[in-house]
């Protein structure tokens, strides 16, 4: 694979293909957020309404005959090589091995709408310990952390860090109390691991409850058996809402994941650009 | 993982499989036994659409996919054991699956047995429930200690699921590790660990089988 | 009373029906010896399993004490098959028992508690000659000690009605003999009914009052043992109780043409006086004894000799006329078959 | 879905099932038979450390959780499929997940044989090969079928997981849709169609033991 | 030739060992039909079991024609196995297979061509008397015509060796005599060696050439059948030859204690002159025969016959001084055992 601005060069040498496998991963919204960014690149067209639970049913105009192939979201490093493309989350891309800034073909923007959040039930919002974890999920410590081990994959999004500690709490209360918070293995549960130390200097134990899951989380929040989660983006909590009719509340936005496209058996965009 | 992660891995799964197992037992033996002995020709005939109704609640349980089955088992579940999740709540599910399976190998194995000793016991008198506890259960004993064994290595494997509901266990390490997290190593111990406890449960079992089997002349 | 009344009994198979039992009518008196015999696949096995309805008669009914037994509630058969136990022709034991808990297996069901089963258990081996077999697995038996521990098994509820299903077919003369000595105790003692079914003549004649002839599944005779055994009136039933029966056939076989061979039954004749003896001494006629089964039962004599006749045709003549001049003796020239 | 969504979706469960489970015996069958017959008394004796291999092989594969053995076959699954992605790529990891299953179950199957037939075969100078062709299987039929039936239900409910990979099938669209994406209709349409498809392979799986014993006298 | 050198088997169990068979040395002629007989529990079949390497030996060897079984390669053993057919005591039929089936599967081993198996397989169906059961399973068959399926099996492949473990066991007399005509005749044209397991006296009378008595594990007596049957030597063998064995003892507890029954063993002596009727003739003592089982080989008398005396003391000596003075006669009194 090749950063972008190399495949730019060769496109007018490279013949198209007559058919496009590009793997993206199956839930839904990763699913839907790929073929965004797979139609914003020039594979297809989407339904105008397709929105954030588009899927592959939902391409409208394909003329360059692409196959989407639904791989569970970590799963798909593992099949790039049997796939012309594939969409990859950056946290997965790392993991793999893969570098997102060298090897992505294409990448979300930075802006995306897909901000991973910390989310509670409504009406916990202001609890003190809902509100001391916010402060943690939203140190420099957790910035640096994010920085230091994603490289880019993982995005912290918080615009003025804290020290860790939110000065409006009153943390003596807390001494003893214990918080929880449902997450996926990775980023989710790492990142909350250093928040736990950050928690514990005051005191407050963070409980890290890791799912493999994506539905667990939200329906643990909801029916109070768990304090908090953090594993999920904005669009999906609102179309979990909507779906489920549940009650689930952003507390605060932490990181985003961009998505990227890498090459497979190809190495770059121009068999599809053109 | 330090040293202790891992000890506490091993036994949330030893414990998780070897519960999972006994209550799949508790339910499955009868049911299992039910399918023979209430056939048209068994020991105890039971009509003929309780029967289908029987084949058709394994069948089901049996076809459910098991993320689903269990998120329907939740109710059930937070009755039970209060919570729907961690490495407990897994146990409902386990059981909610592997019963029916479980069921199903004891319908097999009790179907081996000589029919001639049945009729003996029949001859003597003797009812259903004795003709099942004194002669079709202990005459089928070694396959069913080693159908069992096969059950509690199944059972250990769906376990690897509970990570679905926040559950532990060396199985889910593996998954959250080598799958989620792409670091080998931790992955490789974990299932090497896995490949132990599995060599273990099957030394014993197929010891146990061939130790209570006095139909060997040798 | 065991009544048998129109039983029919018919396996479906593939390839056409088998008509095992054919309308049969037979009536066992409480407290008999009742024997069944019959050829190979002639539906004695198939019969003794209709009894206690292992096997649901196609047809008929068996009457038990004045209950028909298919008319019982499965609770009421069950009550009633305690009472009645049975010998397999292949033993049925339980593979994973040793002996001494196969023979504690009735009284188990039955409730009789564990010491006293155990103590039972013990004595019924010391019986059947295996008190060393207690702990041993039927499958570390040789074939007569299994059917041996089948015996133990079926007397250690002191049932009402014992089944025999060829009991002694795996036995040595010996044990076949204290076998049918323990058997007749029994039924002497406490006055049960004894089904036995055998192909062997001798068990028959030891310890049957009566006996029924089955022959491709119909009964062809039935009556005391003596008189069948005496006088058989049909083909099959002579086949099967000449004495010593194959045996004797083989003799048969080597005889010299002009040899005159007859078969003398004895059927309560006096038996102060030897036939074989007497002619020899009142007519001077020597004949040779070929085989002979007699018994002396209150001073009548019963059985049935092969005897070789002079092969003077006159003297031969006159020696049957003198056999035949005795009470209670039948002659009958034999013939190869 | 429309319809012949559904119908394909049928079409994938029931060839990805039927195909897993037949390779799944084309392997399992012989290492179970291998498992008795290599026996210290079996009909063909093997070295005790080529029984303990064998033995450790099939733990280590029943061991391994689903997920992870899926990834640890990919370079045979494109091997053979030449890709490791969709519905036919599935194949492969549910063959070698149940493989080790079947052969387990063979084994059970055929640990019930009556000695005494194998000692007839021998006694008549059979050849290890004659007896397992002629002798232990042909015996255990009935025993073998029915334990086929189980793991034919046991593989199609491993199939579901088939999404994680992009495969298809009505496992998969039930727990996708139904699970992921909350529309419940389409996961009932699918768990429907997935019981009455086990309760096809199940009840052709009983009548054809049941049929195929001839030790039954009714 | 089978030669069987100090051939021991233990079996182990947990409570201690069983001796089944103690320093056995036999040997077995080609073409020889050759009977063991024995107590229920002698070892008979772990002997004969021993004899084809089913079960392995503690000790000793078995040479068949001068080969040692025991160190023949697995490859080799199966050769030989091919020629060595047997019959069991509990058939080991496969059950999944129909009758016709089972016979043709020795030939199906030994490569015989479907065709010609199946046809012979018919051949021996009608030679066992069920033409009619070739597709019925063993299950849906009676014992007797179990055994049958069995014995056609083992002669399917024309085999050199016959190895029978009570295979008359489950039959009538008369189905019994057929079958061993149709070993004996086998016997007679193929030369085939023929072991005979058995407890029916009868059937090693009329087949067999020389006998071995086992008892406890242990050859007590071996030799001619007709020596042995005439002269037990040993209380064993006494007790398995006594003419109509169990039948023989159960006569004599029911005589009277001051009855005078004794043995006479006819071992050779002149058929032409009948003793019981020449004893009245020449000497005016009345005897009766209470049993007989006599045959006339060439000429001479063997077998055994029970007489009851006449009470007289001094008749009843004289009696037994005149046969005792017979040619090939002995005299023996009995007691009840
Ligand atoms: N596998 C075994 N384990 C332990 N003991 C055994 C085993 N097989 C046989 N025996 C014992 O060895 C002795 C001889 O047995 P065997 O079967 O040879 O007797 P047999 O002469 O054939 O008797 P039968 O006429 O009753 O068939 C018996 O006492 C029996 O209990
Ligand atoms: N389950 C069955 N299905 C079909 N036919 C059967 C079945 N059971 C018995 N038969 C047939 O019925 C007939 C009578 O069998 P049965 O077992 O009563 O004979 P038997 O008199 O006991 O013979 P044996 O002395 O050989 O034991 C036989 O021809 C047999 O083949
Ligand atoms: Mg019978
Ligand atoms: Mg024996």
């Amino acid at each position: 694979a090749s950063s972008t601005a190399a495949s730019s060069e060769a496109a007018s040498a490279v013949a198209k293909l007559d058919k496009v496998k590009v793997a993206v991963p199956n839930d839904t919204t990763n699913e839907a957020r790929a073929l965004t960014l797979l139609e914003k690149n020039g594979f297809f067209k989407l339904k105008a309404d397709a929105g954030l639970t588009a899927t592959k049913n939902d391409i409208e105009e394909n003329p360059l005959n692409v196959t989407v192939d639904e791989v569970e979201a970590a799963q798909v490093p593992n099949v790039l090589q049997d796939e012309d493309y594939a969409v990859i989350n950056s946290n997965y891309a790392i993991s793999a091995g893969l570098d997102p800034m060298t090897d992505a073909l294409a990448m979300e923007d930075g802006s995306s709408a897909y901000v991973n959040v910390l989310v509670c039930k409504e009406g916990n919002e202001n609890e003190p310990k809902i509100k001391a974890l916010v402060a943690a999920l939203q140190s420099q410590q957790v910035k640096d952390f994010m920085d230091e081990n994603y490289k880019g994959a993982v995005v912290s999004v918080v615009e003025d860090p804290t020290d860790g500690y939110d000065p409006s709490i009153d943390y003596d209360a807390l001494n003893g109390e214990t918080v929880s918070c449902a997450a996926t293995p990775a980023p989710h549960c790492e990142v909350l691991e250093v928040c736990k130390d950050i928690l514990a200097a005051k005191g407050i134990t963070l409980d890290i409850q890791e799912y493999d899951d994506y539905v667990i989380p939200n329906t643990i929040v909801e029916d109070g058996q768990c304090d908090t989660n953090y594993f999920q983006h904005q669009p999906y909590l609102d179309n979990f809402n909507k779906e489920k009719g549940t009650h689930l509340v952003t507390v605060a936005g932490i990181h985003v994941e961009p998505m990227g496209i890498y090459g497979g058996k190809q190495d770059s965009l121009a068999p599809i650009v053109g | 993982m330090s040293f202790a992660d891992y000890g506490f891995a091993i036994w949330e799964t030893f414990y998780v499989t070897v519960l999972s197992t006994a209550f799949s037992l508790v339910l499955g033996l009868p049911l299992g036994v039910l399918l023979v002995a209430g056939d048209k020709d068994g020991v105890l005939p039971l009509p003929g659409w309780l029967m289908h109704i029987l084949n058709i609640i394994i069948n089901i349980l049996r076809s459910v996919p098991f993320l689903i089955l269990m998120i329907c088992v939740f109710p059930l579940t937070r009755a039970i054991v209060g919570t729907t999740v961690g490495t407990k709540a897994t146990i409902v599910p386990l059981v909610v699956a592997a019963f029916p399976f479980v069921a199903r190998l004891v319908e097999t194995s009790l179907r081996e047995l000589d029919e001639g000793v049945v009729e003996a016991a029949q001859s003597m008198g003797a009812t259903p429930f004795q003709i099942i506890t004194k002669v079709m259960i202990p005459e089928c004993l070694p396959g069913l200690i080693s159908s069992m064994t096969t059950a509690l290595t199944t059972i250990l494997g769906y376990s690897a699921m509970s990570g679905v509901i926040g559950g532990g266990g060396l199985g889910k390490i593996a998954l959250s590790y080598g799958y989620y997290r792409y670091q080998t190593n931790i992955m490789i111990v974990c299932v090497v660990l896995l490949v132990l406890m599995v060599q273990v449960f099957q030394t014993v079992g197929t010891f146990w089988a061939t130790r209570s089997d006095k139909r060997l002349r040798k | 009373m065991i009544e048998i009344k129109h039983l029919s009994k018919t396996f479906q198979m593939k390839d056409g029906a088998v008509n095992a039992l054919k309308d049969i009518d037979l009536t066992i008196p409480d407290g008999s010896i009742y024997g069944i015999i019959g050829m190979s696949g002639a539906g004695k096995s198939t019969l003794v399993r209709c009894i206690n309805l292992l096997e649901r008669p196609t047809e008929g009914s068996v009457v038990i004490d004045g209950t028909a037994m298919e008319t019982l509630s499965p609770a009421a058969l069950r009550e009633r098959r305690r009472d009645i136990t049975m010998i397999f022709q292949q033993f049925n034991l339980l593979m994973q028992r040793s002996c001494l808990k196969n023979i504690c297996f009735p009284m188990e069901l039955a409730g009789v508690k564990k010491a006293d089963a155990e103590k039972r258990a013990r004595e019924l081996l010391e019986m059947v000659g295996l008190p060393d077999k207690a702990n041993a697995y039927p499958a570390q038996l040789s074939g007569g000690q299994k059917q041996r521990i089948a015996i133990a098994r079926a007397l250690a509820t002191n049932p009402k009605v014992l089944l025999c299903d060829e009991a002694t077919s795996a036995l040595d003369p010996n044990t076949t003999h204290a076998i049918l000595t323990l058997i007749k105790d029994i039924n002497k003692k406490l006055g049960i009914t004894v089904v036995v079914i055998t192909h062997q003549m001798s068990v028959v004649e030891e310890i049957c009052d009566s006996v029924a002839i089955l022959d491709g599944g119909v009964v062809v005779e039935q009556g005391e043992v003596r008189e069948i055994f005496a006088n058989p009136k049909t083909a099959a039933a002579r086949r099967l109780v000449a004495p010593n029966g194959g045996s004797a056939a083989r003799d048969l076989s080597s005889f010299a043409p002009d040899d005159h061979v007859v078969r003398v039954t004895f059927n309560g004749s006096s038996a102060a006086k030897p036939l074989v003896a007497s002619l020899a001494a009142e007519k001077g006629i020597l004949v040779s004894v070929l085989s002979a089964d007699t018994r002396d039962l209150s001073g009548q004599c019963y059985g049935s000799m092969l005897l070789k006749l002079p092969r003077d045709t006159e003297q031969a003549k006159q020696a049957a006329a003198y056999m035949r001049s005795q009470n209670g003796v039948t002659v009958e020239e034999v013939t190869g078959e």
